[in-house]
């Protein structure tokens, strides 16, 4: 039988190595608080963080940031006033600016075996500087390269023992995609559903994406 | 001759007036995101927000709040009747497939050519907020941008022949609102096509870097 | 009031030009019958069809292609026994014979504003040859462009006035792909929801991607 | 001396053995087709059909068939209980992006580098069906290949030094399981590791164009 649930988050977080990229959904919701806490706690090191923005100065990004074990952010915007904002003005972490859609599509060509692509997005700017280019059609492109994970946290509603996964509202964002990137998909879910409970059609993340799964019943939430 | 600019409200309301029912719009954060509250609910526009909304309502009553549903700007919002979620992906493949009827953006500068600078100040700025805005601005059919017609600190105009402060995309803008005026963004440089009551061709060529056309 | 909804095939199919290509979903089932009964009803010539394979001797595709009015096919693969074999082996089509992932993903990358990708499919085979080839990461790959259609014939199980589709079960196949990759996307609907009706989470195909819908509730399946 | 070859279910058969629980797969046309009838439905092996389906069970009772539900071959399946549905862009992304830990595909040859021929057998051949087959060669984690020793009608070994045939992908092959032995394809070569009874290395050896390897 076939049962991706493990007993706890550091079950969840076995074998995470030093120098690991991290993938890291969220944008506002959809971020896996209670496993970036145990990632935290299992205190791996050298670390790279994909996630859309370098968060603010409290939550889970700026809580795993302020360990000082994330050598390189890789993220669509940082602000100013915030821990990211503050490690990367001092020196203390690297950071790569990847615009927004083009964050999303790199981690969508690294689940899909896509092995690199042409985008305008970012051509003509700073961020092309140094960079491959090529016109297509009249239009100037980046090349942009996949964007694989050793690991992504997942945030998810509702998930089966085979992995299969819902999202709520707008906290579906990047988990679908991140968990497709990813050599080692661990999923913190809100409520457990017998297999099948989750109706063929509308499954928002398949459970081929998915590696761990674990319970974190949290605080119901309304609605 | 006087004139009287109009306030973030008011250069909201002027784009709300241009957009007709049945457009696709993204709107960014900023003066652009007060568009919405000025169109009509019954006048079916349906808006975008990056991380995976389509058809975005408007904020909801305090004791309505659903966590789980934030725009772009994560400020809390309502999913209109007929809205769909799609993840980040997806969501931007919409933004830049050219399936977006129209994309408003604040911005810094826009030159005459329809470049947009909007993301940064320097090229060595230390923190860098690139979001969705470069893919949003390649993508759109339109790009329009709202901005105050002249910088706040130094008074410099933000209507440039060319761009000062980095690119978000080159040759993107088809319109601009402004505190003062509306111009198309044309083969041969800016067009008014509206003014504050009260503004002159003179004054307003006076506050504007770049040369003005008149249709 | 947005209402994507017209009044027959005719009204839905108006316009489609004499040399458009053409996006035809369908892998099994989830083709868009009386759509094709209504395009060789319409009219219009020197068509490029693209589609997951050739068909049989019966069915739409062979019954759009018997008319002589495509050009061009685009697909995965052909029968030898079949209208699109015996066209293609007499001189009287052009045949582009593409791997089915690549299709898929060429015609997402035209309704995703990808330029062009790079993928190892295909490469090292008879299909590369004369074609730009890259070695990334040590694997040999072929440079793909996107495959846009001018129109999209679509089939859904269920739609709204806003255009938001489901799709029954593997019928969904090419559907959303196709038609987020056309200037003009409609749609044949079994069913007709009030908006709302399709609950946002589980939308298969999100209305702007759609322009006209026309309801052909035809004979009730089971289940 | 006398060895009884497996017929196609027995191939089958053989290759179901070697898939352990837990494990996600695409079945080519032909004889791969039949390995889920080997694979008790209590070990849980996931199978995936290019069309989209995710968890593609047994064929259905006639009166319980849904014309709506069919797998890569177009012949009607059910769906498992934990499957999902998936468009075929994502479906494709599944076999391309490494998602699935085996592919079983059929094919005309086999070289003994792990090059596959299993869509033409001429350069020239007027009528081409690639379908999925490049996609899911270059994607899967493990490619097995599931093909009669010997050519029915020429008696030509379909193990090659290099294949006769248009490749279908190049050096993707991990093994092969024939009705006369299963071998892996290793740097050196192919490596027998398994032969049906009776059968002998120096009989094996003469049925096959590339040279035999030995565990």
């Amino acid at each position: 039988m076939i049962d991706k649930f493990v007993a706890d988050v550091p079950a969840a977080l076995a074998g995470i190595a030093d120098g690991a990229v991290v993938l890291l959904p969220g944008f506002g919701n959809g971020t896996p608080e209670t496993l970036v806490e145990g990632l935290i706690a299992q205190g791996a090191t050298d670390l790279t963080l994909v996630a859309n923005s370098g968060g603010r100065d409290t939550g889970p990004t700026a809580d795993l940031l302020a360990t000082g074990r994330v050598r390189k952010l890789i993220c669509s915007y940082v602000r100013p006033d915030s821990v990211a904002g503050r490690l990367f003005a001092a020196g203390k972490m690297e950071l790569e600016i990847v615009p927004q859609g083009t964050l999303a599509e790199r981690l969508r060509a690294a689940g899909a075996g896509i092995q690199a692509f042409y985008t305008p997005t970012g051509a003509d700017t700073l961020l092309a500087e140094g960079r491959e280019t090529r016109i297509i059609n009249g239009r100037n492109c980046l090349l942009e390269y996949p964007l694989a994970g050793d690991v992504a946290l997942i945030d998810a509603w509702e998930a089966d023992r085979w992995g299969n996964l819902t999202h709520r509202e707008s906290a579906r964002n990047f988990n679908p995609v991140m968990a497709m990137a990813a050599k080692l998909t661990v999923v913190q879910t809100r409520h457990v559903l017998p297999l099948g409970g989750i109706p063929p059609q509308n499954v928002h993340t398949p459970g081929v994406f998915v590696h761990r799964v674990v319970h974190v019943p949290g605080q119901e939430t309304t609605p | 001759m006087s004139f009287r600019p109009l306030d973030r409200a008011g250069i909201a309301a002027r784009i709300a007036r241009d957009i007709p029912e049945g457009w696709f719009v993204n709107l960014g954060i900023g003066i652009p995101t007060g568009v919405s509250d000025h169109v009509p609910l019954d006048r079916e526009v349906i808006f975008h927000s990056e991380n995976g909304v389509i058809g975005a309502g408007p904020a909801p009553a305090p004791d309505q709040v659903n966590p789980y549903l934030v725009n772009a700007g994560t400020q809390h919002i309502t999913l209109r009747t007929g809205g769909a979620f799609v993840h980040h992906a997806d969501s931007f493949a919409i933004a830049r497939g050219g399936h977006l009827d129209l994309c408003v953006l604040g911005a810094f500068e826009v030159s005459e050519t329809g470049d947009l600078a909007n993301w940064a100040r320097a090229p060595d700025e230390p923190v860098k907020q690139v979001g969705g805005a470069m893919d949003l601005a390649i993508g759109a059919k339109r790009l329009w941008v709202a901005m105050e017609h002249i910088t706040k600190g130094s008074g410099g105009s933000r209507l440039r022949r060319v761009c000062s402060y980095p690119l978000t995309a080159k040759g993107v803008v088809k319109r601009v609102y402004t505190d003062l005026a509306v111009l198309d963004v044309t083969p041969e440089g800016f067009r008014v096509i509206d003014m504050v009551p009260g503004m002159t061709p003179a004054l307003l060529q006076e506050k504007t870097e770049a040369k003005l056309h008149w249709a």
